[in-house]
């Protein structure tokens, strides 16, 4: 998106509701800040994200996804992230192989404890996808609001 | 059609400070679906909550959302407002403009505008959201313990004493377990014996327990409050009903040379035997494995000297089936084995010995009748050298366990005095890293052995045992002192790390609680719930949670059966109704939901389905149990065909969650 | 000093900071009596950065390279390979080798005991 | 080969070991062959075929077959058996139900191939054994059967039959040929020259679902591309979004399980070299998590329904 002719992405962060959710909480607790690109949605564990999901947030006209979960060895569920990480490695793989950035997906485990961590995980992506503008490979012309 | 209610919460200033809440429930009221929207300045007192209740009957709303503080923090006290009244608690949800927008932004019109999309995201959710009821499912209010050791007794002791039925299976003849072998206990040297066995005569009498000695668990079925057991009974040759217990068989049986298993093979025994004086139940047991009847179907001897009739010889293993509301895992362990330790030299000299196999030397009801002779050649021994650490605290690769096996230095301890006060005349050295006494009276029972007992403790490793002429050469660092050891010692004692017992990984998949990487259980969260796996209903007891001493593991063990009896008084359980939820016309029962499955939640089955032209097809489908699903959605993923989706969170729902944040 | 205690890490790919100071090292070394520095106080003076004294000391020409030390190291700290990594730091210094390779065939006698050449081979090879 | 297969059909039949046969017919042209069930002795005198243009994969049809109750008898050649494993190690197909006759496979021909060759105007011919002869308007003319290799013949995979109740002819081995080398050729290229390639490819889509409808691990009970509820159903691709969104779907819904058995290539009516993202994910499954092969056995977990708790993470683009 443009605001005021500069360029503001939109950020979907998927969070796991018991490490990385708790995590966001506690940045913000802590007052850590954060760009307001991201908007956070709770899923219940790293593993219920879909791939649809995130091509349905690029379809959209998000610039960047981002998906948070425990630290593998500390899943709520036992396993559930290590069940994601093998999905999102292949997906991402995928994606890049299709030409799309490789930057705009990205997985970071952060526990309930980190909200450091996510504050600056959270930076540090907006920045990246700043810098790599507007997604344009992965867009649905038809969805995008002007 | 929905009607949906907005309130947002100003949290006194936490969220308006940044958040303009007048302009954020201005902009809501205009979505879709929205047909009442306010601010208030605390939604969550009790004047908001009746504001909000107030406005469901008022507007006859069907989906409320409130944007708030963290969901984690008042999700529960909104869905319970929302559920008196009258509209279905999972009707409700939270846009988190606390912790996750106005904490975070100073830009108020930044703040404000996040805190309107979030609002968005979360009608987008309620729009799709149904009424969910949570399930319930009965409890069977009866309890099974895993490993009759201790822990396993005390466990089954406290559940019958609150009237719950209790069943103790144990692999070995008797329960009892690892203190049985244990002399005395520290720090009070009390004799185990005298504590452990009347623990025992209680739980075989206790009307409400029930033993399965000799016995193994085959298979797991089933979720908490509804779990089916099969039980392997093993055959012991013996028929439990008749044997009296009279030992006459043990006394006559023709074969002596057996390993007696019980004194850890220090001394021998019967084909034919009771493992202890005090076994419970105390019946006689063929090792077939030594028998020369079962072997060579020659000699017969038990069977005629055994006035009860009780020896069959034609015995079979049998399986028995029953049902459960909680097990309870009483595993324990065992000492390491130590053929990887060559430098102590333990599979070279009998009188290199670990300390449980003192204790054996050292019990009036051991080889030598309580008194410490060495095993090689049953002589005194003058001068002792133990060991601390062995295989305890090791760094990676495949030799010893990383972990501090937490019990040796007290044993320790209690052998040196124990040693020092019946034979003065011995030296003892205990060789240490460190020395970890912490616990009551634990510290005070250490430095009584060095002070009082002049046991002499010295902080090295040994490096090397040679055993040479009958005595044993002992290379040792004392690294206070700073110099170099050696020592001729008559015997050498090494503490061996502890590990789990070897059953429980495999049983741990039948219940598939999970387990590190030691193969200790894992408990459901390490300070705050520690006896209870992960998974629904199943309890830790004692050392198959972790290193653990006797206090300890009796604490513990009362604190699982707590735990049970909680579950246990329940006659339903209120299942998490955000759960996975196959739609069996999509199914196409190709199992990949199952293997994904934490919890074993998933179960397929051939049903019938109309097909084209009146016939009928068998389709396999996958079946989802609610009462075990925990809702982490790993199946949601694993199938293709879309069939499996998680109410609360599902593909809807989330999918418009995204559509309203990227508008 | 940082950079040496990190070029000894490097070199001999030990993390001394693993010791726990059990002293099975010392224990079960043969030159103990020989060496100033007894291989669990080696470790402990690499971790805290006393190189100096290290390098100017003699036992690490004493060391057997034996590596009993290394075997039974619980910790998987093998004190025998960072005595290795503080020679080789002396060594790399200009003009600082404790022998020139031309006073060595002097040196060489037959009462040499064998495992002194064995040693010097697993020195060089591992 | 055909007659031994013909033989076989008809000793299958008479001897009532099965009701009916699974194989392969001429269609309306010589290289149209397609698969067809006999049930009588002279329909597999008149029609069934086993030549150089059976590519068609039987195994899919198996689900349906098996569940109609009698005993279907079936010919698969060597990349059918693969997929016919993976699709008993899914529940899909009744094995109780079938009779599986492994073929072995000299490799399939392509059409386009052989036009190019400059063989046209066939009327008909002999379309066995290793050279191919051809009777056209123009006379006869012969081609190697080497030289008339459909491309995913060409890196044929295996010529091991895996499963089967009998055998006809050698039983093969597994190959080794590079088929990855256009993956890693496609790898080898910047993300815009990538991007360039799929969206050139993927817009020559016109969504008839051939890729999907032949697949044998799209066998959906209903794919969530026809269900109105799944979000992300759709018909026909209306942007470039959707023509990619289909794809990477498919792929990833078929990752672990596809056995690269190429159909999805050959019926492509667009020619969109769809194999290589089924094989780009079966390239980063073998070599992140080790070699798999779908199909090859009956037990091996699936690659993403597992893990290791030592699995690498998902490779960062950034230098983070």
């Amino acid at each position: 998106m443009q605001v005021n002719g500069q360029f503001q992405p939109t950020i979907v962060a998927f969070c796991c509701n018991w490490c990385s959710y708790a995590g966001a909480d506690l940045s913000g607790t802590n007052r850590l800040q954060y760009p307001a690109n991201v908007k956070i949605i709770r899923i219940p564990c790293s593993c219920r994200l879909n791939p649809m999901f995130i091509l349905r947030a690029f379809q959209r006209g998000a610039d960047g996804v981002i998906l948070c979960g425990c630290h593998p060895g500390d899943c709520h569920y036992t396993s559930g992230n290590y069940f994601a990480r093998r999905r999102m490695t292949l997906l991402f793989n995928m994606l890049e192989f299709l030409g799309i950035e490789r930057e705009r997906t990205r997985v970071e485990w952060v526990s309930a404890a980190e909200g450091a961590k996510f504050a600056a995980t959270m930076n540090d992506f907006v920045a990246t996808i700043t810098r790599l503008g507007e997604n344009k490979r992965l867009e649905d012309l038809r969805c995008k609001s002007k | 059609m929905q009607r949906i209610g907005v309130f947002v919460c100003w949290c006194g200033s936490n969220i308006a400070a940044t958040v303009d809440v007048e302009a954020v429930s201005q902009a809501l009221s205009h979505e879709a679906g929205v047909v009442f929207s306010t601010n208030y300045q605390y939604m969550c007192s009790q004047a908001g909550q009746e504001m909000i209740q107030a406005a469901i009957h008022e507007h006859r709303l069907t989906g409320v959302v409130i944007c708030s503080c963290s969901p984690r923090m008042h999700e529960n006290t909104f869905r319970k407002t929302c559920e008196r009244a009258g509209i279905n608690p999972y009707m409700v949800e939270i846009a988190n403009i606390r912790e996750q927008c106005s904490w975070i932004h100073k830009d108020k019109a930044v703040g404000t505008e996040k805190a309107i999309i979030l609002g968005r995201a979360a009608i987008a959710k309620v729009l799709l959201n149904a009424p969910l009821t949570a399930g319930t499912s009965p409890v069977t209010k009866r309890a099974l313990v895993i490993g009759g050791g201790i822990a396993g007794i005390q466990t089954a002791l406290d559940i019958a004493d609150a009237g719950f039925e209790v069943d103790i299976v144990e692999k070995e003849p008797t329960i009892g377990g690892k203190m049985t072998q244990i002399d005395k206990t520290f720090p009070t040297l009390d004799c185990a014996a005298c504590i452990l066995t009347p623990k025992m005569v209680d739980a075989a009498q206790n009307e409400k327990i029930k033993i399965y000695a000799y016995s193994q668990v085959e298979a797991v079925k089933g979720f908490v409050g509804n779990f089916t057991v099969t039980i392997r009974r093993k055959a012991r040759y013996v028929d439990e009903e008749k044997c009296t217990g009279c030992g006459l068989c043990t006394e006559k049986c023709p074969q002596k040379k057996v390993p007696n298993a019980f004194n850890l093979g220090l001394d021998t025994r019967r084909a034919i035997y009771i493992p202890f004086a005090q076994a419970v139940p105390k019946i006689a047991t063929i090792d077939a494995d030594y028998c020369t009847m079962l072997k060579t179907g020659k000699c017969g001897v038990c069977s005629k000297v055994c006035t009860a009739g009780a020896i069959d010889y034609h015995q079979q293993d049998t399986l028995i089936e029953e049902h459960y509301g909680a097990i309870v895992v009483a595993t324990g362990y065992n000492p390491i084995q130590l053929d990887q330790f060559d430098e102590f030299a333990y599979s070279h000299s009998p009188d290199v010995v670990t300390s449980l196999e003192l204790e054996r030397l050292m019990n009036a009801a051991g080889p030598t009748g309580g008194t410490l002779l060495r095993p090689s050649d049953k002589t005194h021994p003058h001068t002792l050298v133990f060991v601390q650490c062995v295989g305890s605290r090791c760094d990676g690769g495949e030799k010893g366990k990383p972990y501090c096996s937490k019990i040796c230095c007290m044993y320790t301890a209690k052998h040196a005095m124990l040693i020092r006060e019946k034979y003065p005349d011995t030296e003892v050295y205990v060789f240490y890293i460190d020395v970890r006494t912490p616990g009551k009276n634990f510290d005070e029972f250490y430095r009584r052995a060095v002070e009082e007992y002049g046991v002499h403790y010295i902080k090295g490793m040994v490096g090397k045992v040679t055993p040479q002429n009958g005595k044993l050469y002992v290379q040792a660092a004392d690294l206070l002192g700073g110099q170099q050891l050696k020592i001729e010692a008559d015997m050498v004692v090494l503490a061996a790390a502890i590990e789990p017992d070897k059953s429980a990984r495999p049983l741990a998949t039948m219940l598939t609680a999970s387990m590190d990487t030691n193969d200790f259980f894992t408990e459901a969260h390490p300070k705050l719930r520690p006896v209870e796996s992960p998974t629904a209903g199943i309890f830790l007891s004692g050392a198959c949670q972790g290193p653990k001493d006797i206090p300890e593991t009796v604490a513990q063990a009362g604190a699982a059966a707590s735990k049970v009896i909680g579950l246990l008084v329940k006659d339903h359980l209120v299942c998490n109704p955000c759960v996975a939820e196959s739609n069996e016309l999509m199914c196409n029962g190709c199992s990949a939901c199952e293997k994904v499955c934490p919890y074993g939640a998933i179960t397929y089955i051939d049903k019938e389905f109309r097909g084209p032209n009146r016939t009928t097809l068998l389709r396999r489908i996958a079946q989802v149990n609610p009462a075990v699903c925990q809702g982490c959605g790993a199946c949601t993923v694993a199938c293709p065909s879309g069939a499996m989706d998680l109410k609360g969170f599902s593909n809807g729902q989330i999918m418009a969650e995204v559509d309203a944040i990227c508008r | 000093m940082n950079d040496a205690v990190e070029t000894v890490r490097r070199i001999s790919g030990v993390n001394p900071l693993k010791c726990m100071k059990c002293g099975k090292c010392t224990a079960t070394c043969p030159a103990y009596d020989e060496m100033e520095y007894h291989p669990h106080q080696f470790v402990d003076m690499v971790a805290n950065g006393r190189l100096e004294e290290l390098m100017g000391s003699k036992g690490i020409y004493l060391c057997l390279s034996c590596f009993a030390c290394v075997e039974r190291c619980p910790r998987n700290v093998k004190p025998g390979a960072l005595v290795e990594a503080v020679r080789l730091m002396v060594i790399r210094q200009q003009e600082q080798n404790h022998l020139k390779p031309q006073e060595i065939p002097a040196l060489l006698e037959e009462s040499l005991p064998q495992q002194a050449i064995t040693s010097a081979l697993r020195k060089y090879r591992r | 080969m055909q007659e031994q297969v013909r033989a076989k059909a008809k000793a299958l039949l008479e001897s009532g070991v099965c009701d009916r046969i699974l194989a392969w017919k001429t269609g309306e042209f010589f290289y149209d062959v397609t698969p067809a069930v006999f049930t009588s002795v002279e329909e597999i005198d008149r029609d069934l075929v086993y030549n150089a243009f059976c590519g068609a994969n039987l195994s899919k049809y198996l689900i349906a077959e098996s569940r109609k109750g009698g005993k279907v008898g079936a010919f698969l050649k060597p990349c059918d058996t693969y997929s016919f494993q993976q699709l008993l190690k899914e529940h899909r197909i009744r094995r109780e139900n079938t009779y599986i006759v492994g073929v072995a496979c000299e490799g399939m021909a392509d059409i386009e191939t052989i036009r190019a060759a400059g063989i046209k105007g066939v009327t008909g011919g002999d379309f066995t054994g290793e050279t191919l002869t051809f009777e056209t308007l123009y006379g006869a003319k012969t081609m190697a059967r080497a030289e008339a290799l459909a491309e995913r013949c060409k890196f044929c995979k295996s010529k091991k039959l895996v499963i089967f109740d009998e055998l006809l002819g050698e039983q093969g081995e597994e190959q080794d040929v590079g088929r990855f080398d256009e993956v890693k050729r496609l790898e080898a290229m910047s993300d815009e020259e990538r991007f360039a390639f799929w969206q050139q490819e993927l817009s020559k889509c016109i969504r008839c679902n051939a890729c999907r409808n032949v697949c044998p691990a799209c066998s959906c009970e209903k794919c969530v591309f026809d269900n109105p509820n799944s979000g992300v159903e759709n018909k026909a691709a209306a942007s470039s979004f959707e023509e990619q969104l289909f794809h990477i779907i498919r792929a990833f819904h078929v990752a672990g399980r596809c056995t690269d058995c190429g159909e999805c290539s050959r019926v492509c009516p667009q020619h969109i070299p769809l194999h290589l993202l089924n094989r780009k994910f079966i390239k980063d499954i073998n070599e992140i998590y080790g070699p798999y092969q779908a199909g090859a056995d009956a037990d091996t977990r699936p690659p993403l329904l597992t893990y290791e708790t030592g699995d690498p993470e998902p490779r960062r683009g950034d230098a983070g």
